[in-house]
């Protein structure tokens, strides 16, 4: 295997650019039926909040034309338990853990934050962006203003890089990124599910408890392409994409857009192998095109 | 991927399919099957109706997109089949009552038929409801040692439980909640949950059942709960 | 046929609440070939702006999973070449023809809305949401300040009553649909398309000439709903809802949401028949449900 | 609905597929296909290969999503076919040269059979460029009064019209372009554009080709244009 695919994200090292999104793998256990988890960039975590959480109630999935909803409510165990049953796992997978941290206050981020400085994880991913619950801390990521505020809140006293999750519901999202950017956010990723609604007509009522919920997959990529290559337009900082990546020619299009790593949430569940015949394609892409790393061909558009 | 071996309507709307598959299975385990690229984007939960060395069945009804594209297949098609997934009904020592409704009399017929082949000797009575059709009736009469059938009514009307019996049921929740306060606390019962999934494997929380000890997911520590789990008797 | 589908909008008379889309439907002669366009709630014209157009040049047309991305740019023949070519067709159709004007001043707005006036409409669609063309007006539509004001300007010297037509792409879109009604709007329409880009990885480019380009169809179905949800539930006026709308089941959901009429655009390209297969499917819907008009399950949620 | 009477692989990635269709059809005529619902979302335009009343046969290269969905269907599958749409190529009086190049050639077949009907003395010349597999090219022989073949070069190098001859063609926009340049402007030249389509029949103004006369709808206005139109000569 050549190391044509290895990125450097600020300076974290990544084997890859391909990183399984917060949400939807888990603590990674679960994927290890699949395939040696060592072989991915990195992995995200579930987001993980102060105090454990139940999450919503009802319906939390609902299909959409190449789409998926959801309404999980960051259901979590808390950072403490996470600490103590997932971390000695995580630790040593020989790849990136990042670490997904969402809140419902200033002071319950700064808290969580303040009580992973104890592990020696690579990168925070400082979530503002969860449409589904207040801690989720959407209404700090819709606005420049307080996306600023928080983000340099954390950074000054978090151990490890942040990176600042962007929502897409809500102001220009390149202003909200240079917010962060100038607040010390060590890098930006984006986006978080798009809030949407659904009906189920047959009951007259909504599907959700929770009104709305967040709308992700292959829908959704157009979307988050543009909104990646306006924040890599407007950052100097490193950016790690997603948004309805469904196979190596989409990575390929969002890195070419300026994304230095990208996420694949979704695809997970259409495709259990989706990360890694990311990889592969990625990495014979790179040998075809006589690339001797993706790097040369990144933010080109 | 697994080859389809079968696939027929046994009754309006409900489709048997029998696929390849070199594994092991339990009772009340289901798969996640998927015969289509992303239109619909998930994979859909089936439970296995009936296995034999080799060969795995499913019987499934048709409601929407994902199933209406499985009732097409024919024979020497492709589908993908990924599992066995969930903990299935346990083993158990006594004798067995089975209460199905709908179509979740599904994994009903494998756990019977089990159940006989582990405990040749023991009891095995099971109660099937139906809305209008009936079907599988005289598959479950040629392995039950009694079968109690209702058409149009409420099967739990019916339902009478013997002192060392063990309930297993499936089928609408509502059905399964009146077997759950009607059966005597004394008798352990197991209900089968069903929830919307992404994943199926216990990493996107999207297929949470609320019990008494908290969330569960219905995919990895379900599909099959104690009765008292859920429905707080 | 029986009525159950007929809607008012403020006092215009619907015979059913399903109207192609504009931009998708020409100016409806194409699909007579298909069917009555008589059967028609209503149609919608193709944008008009004062001058003539010619769009933008390039690839206008892409495919993405369950959606479309168009960059047509307001092609189209001008007010004047309207009224004299195609209003003389069109007023003829037994039906509410809606007139979708943009602009790309304030004065060009106007302009075109005056020389409107001259002729017997029913309903214009203010198009401040065109996210392909600054002519399109899409600057105008992501503020609720400006939106409002242009929406002033133009129901001041408009004969017609004026339906603005918002954008997904903006601030919170509550705030502009309250900032239209206040200024006067007699309805709203929404959603016009979503910013999205397209990458031609194989070429190594952009797809569009113009970068970004308007995202449209089934995938967008969740966020058109929740947005239509939330202007139904913040304005008086009423609505007409769009966005990925496909079978009946999807308007009565928007309908459910409060919407009073739906427009149906991208499904025209898969399906011609699509407008006709919902007004009998919600035709059936009603006789089924014993509802004696389709009002009885409007706004429901 | 159309129902599929044959489906074959002619060559790599080249298929060519009968339908039945009862109606008329102009060569250079296209129709918008599909055999899926929602994934991919737009109907796919393929032209007319040939046409004997109650059929219509398309060659198709399989080059994405849609086509190859089509190279799945089998005899008896349903197709949806819409059209004919598009103006076609015009009848012509004095001699034809067809210049086709790779799936270009497509519907140059149903152009010559029809010229050769209509003017069964009219002279009819084919020149046929490919870059590495050659097919129909035995159709074309058994039509044709001549058939000049290229493969893996630049078919244009070879093109040598007659003064009386009036050409037509279909191909990669530069093997178009470059016809266009090198035929004496003396010659009358017909060309068939492509565009991505959504509508088919004007509606939507995607398919756009700009012309000397303004902005033109390849599926409505052509898509067989002049040559001084398309190619500013
Ligand atoms: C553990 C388990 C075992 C099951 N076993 C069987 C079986 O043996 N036979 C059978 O006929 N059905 C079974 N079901 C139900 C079956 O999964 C659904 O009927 C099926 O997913 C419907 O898909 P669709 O595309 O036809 O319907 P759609 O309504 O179009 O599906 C839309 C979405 O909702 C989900 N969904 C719809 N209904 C259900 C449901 N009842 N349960 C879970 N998700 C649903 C689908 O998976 C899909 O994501 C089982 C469900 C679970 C959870
Ligand atoms: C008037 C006309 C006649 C045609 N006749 C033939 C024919 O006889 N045989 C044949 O093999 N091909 C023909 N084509 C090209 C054919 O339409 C495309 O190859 C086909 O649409 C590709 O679809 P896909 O899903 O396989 O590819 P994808 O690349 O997955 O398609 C993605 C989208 O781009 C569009 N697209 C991709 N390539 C083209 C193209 N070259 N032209 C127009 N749209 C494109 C598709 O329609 C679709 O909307 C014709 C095109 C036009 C406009
Ligand atoms: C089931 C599910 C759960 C998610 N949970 C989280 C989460 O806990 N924290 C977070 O930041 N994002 C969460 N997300 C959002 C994803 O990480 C990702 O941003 C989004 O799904 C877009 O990427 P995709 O289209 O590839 O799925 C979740 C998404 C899904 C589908
Ligand atoms: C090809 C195309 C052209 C369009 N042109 C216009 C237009 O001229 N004016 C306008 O207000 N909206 C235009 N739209 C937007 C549609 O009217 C509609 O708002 C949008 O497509 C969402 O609805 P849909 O998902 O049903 O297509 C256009 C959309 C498409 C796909
Ligand atoms: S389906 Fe994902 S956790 Fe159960
Ligand atoms: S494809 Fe719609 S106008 Fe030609």
């Amino acid at each position: 295997m050549s190391n044509c695919l290895e990125t450097k994200f600020n300076d974290i090292l990544f084997k890859n650019p391909v990183i399984p999104a917060s949400g939807t793998f888990g603590f990674g256990r679960e994927y290890e039926a699949f395939y040696d988890l060592n072989k991915l960039g990195g992995l995200c975590s579930k987001g993980l909040t102060l105090e454990p959480k139940s999450g919503n109630r009802g319906i939390r999935l609902w299909e959409t034309p190449a789409g998926l909803m959801n309404s999980i409510g960051l259901e979590n165990p808390g950072v403490d338990a996470f600490i103590k049953n997932e971390w000695p796992h995580l630790k040593d997978i020989d790849t990136v853990t990042i670490i997904n941290v969402g809140g419902k206050d200033e002071e319950s981020y700064l808290t969580a934050i303040k009580k992973l400085n104890a592990i020696d994880a690579k990168l925070i991913e400082l979530n503002i962006s969860c449409p589904n619950v207040k801690a989720g801390g959407m209404a700090y990521g819709i606005k420049a203003a307080t996306a600023g505020e928080i983000t340099k809140k954390v950074v000054a006293i978090s151990r490890h890089p942040v990176m600042v999750k962007l929502s897409p519901n809500g102001e220009a999202i390149a202003d909200i990124a240079k917010a962060c950017e100038e607040a010390g956010a060590q890098g930006i990723s984006l986006i978080n599910t798009l809030q949407g609604m659904a009906i189920d007509y047959k009951k007259k009522a909504v599907v959700f408890d929770n009104l709305y919920a967040g709308l992700s997959g292959p829908a959704v990529k157009p979307i988050a392409l543009r909104m990646t290559h306006q924040v890599c337009q407007a950052v100097r900082i490193p950016v790690m994409a997603m948004g309805g990546i469904s196979n190596w020619e989409d990575a390929l299009e969002f890195i070419m857009a300026g994304a230095t790593c990208i996420q694949v949430g979704t695809m997970n569940f259409n495709n259990p192998l989706a990360p890694i015949e990311m990889i592969e394609g990625l990495e014979a892409y790179c040998q075809k095109e006589g690339l001797a790393n993706i790097s040369e061909i990144r933010g080109i558009i | 991927m697994a080859i389809i071996q079968s696939n027929e309507c046994i009754s309006p709307d409900i489709y048997k399919m029998s696929v390849t598959f070199s594994g092991t299975v339990l009772p009340g385990q289901f798969f996640m099957l998927r015969a289509w690229d992303k239109d619909p984007l998930l994979s859909r939960p089936i439970s296995v109706h009936d296995y034999v060395p080799g060969k795995v069945t499913f019987l499934y009804q048709v409601v929407g997109k994902g199933t209406k594209i499985l009732a097409k297949l024919k024979t020497g098609d492709n589908v993908e089949i990924q599992g066995p997934y969930g903990n299935g009904f346990p083993e158990i020592t006594g004798d067995l009552c089975v209460v199905g409704g709908g179509i979740g009399v599904a994994p009903l017929y494998y756990l019977v038929k089990h159940y006989k082949e582990k405990k040749p000797n023991g009891n095995c009575r099971v109660y099937l409801g139906f809305r209008e059709n009936a079907y599988c009736v005289e598959a479950y009469e040629a392995i039950a040692d009694e079968v109690i059938l209702d058409i149009g009514g409420i099967i739990t009307n019916q339902l009478r439980v013997q002192p060392d019996e063990v309930v297993m049921t499936c089928g609408p929740e509502i059905m399964m909640a009146s077997v759950a306060k009607t059966v005597p606390l004394e008798n352990v019962v197991y209900v089968s949950m069903e929830a919307h999934m992404a994943c199926g494997i216990g990493a996107c929380l999207g297929c949470t059942c609320e019990t008494k000890s908290g969330n569960k997911k219905v995919c990895k520590d379900g599909p099959v709960f104690l009765r008292e789990e859920v429905f707080y008797v």
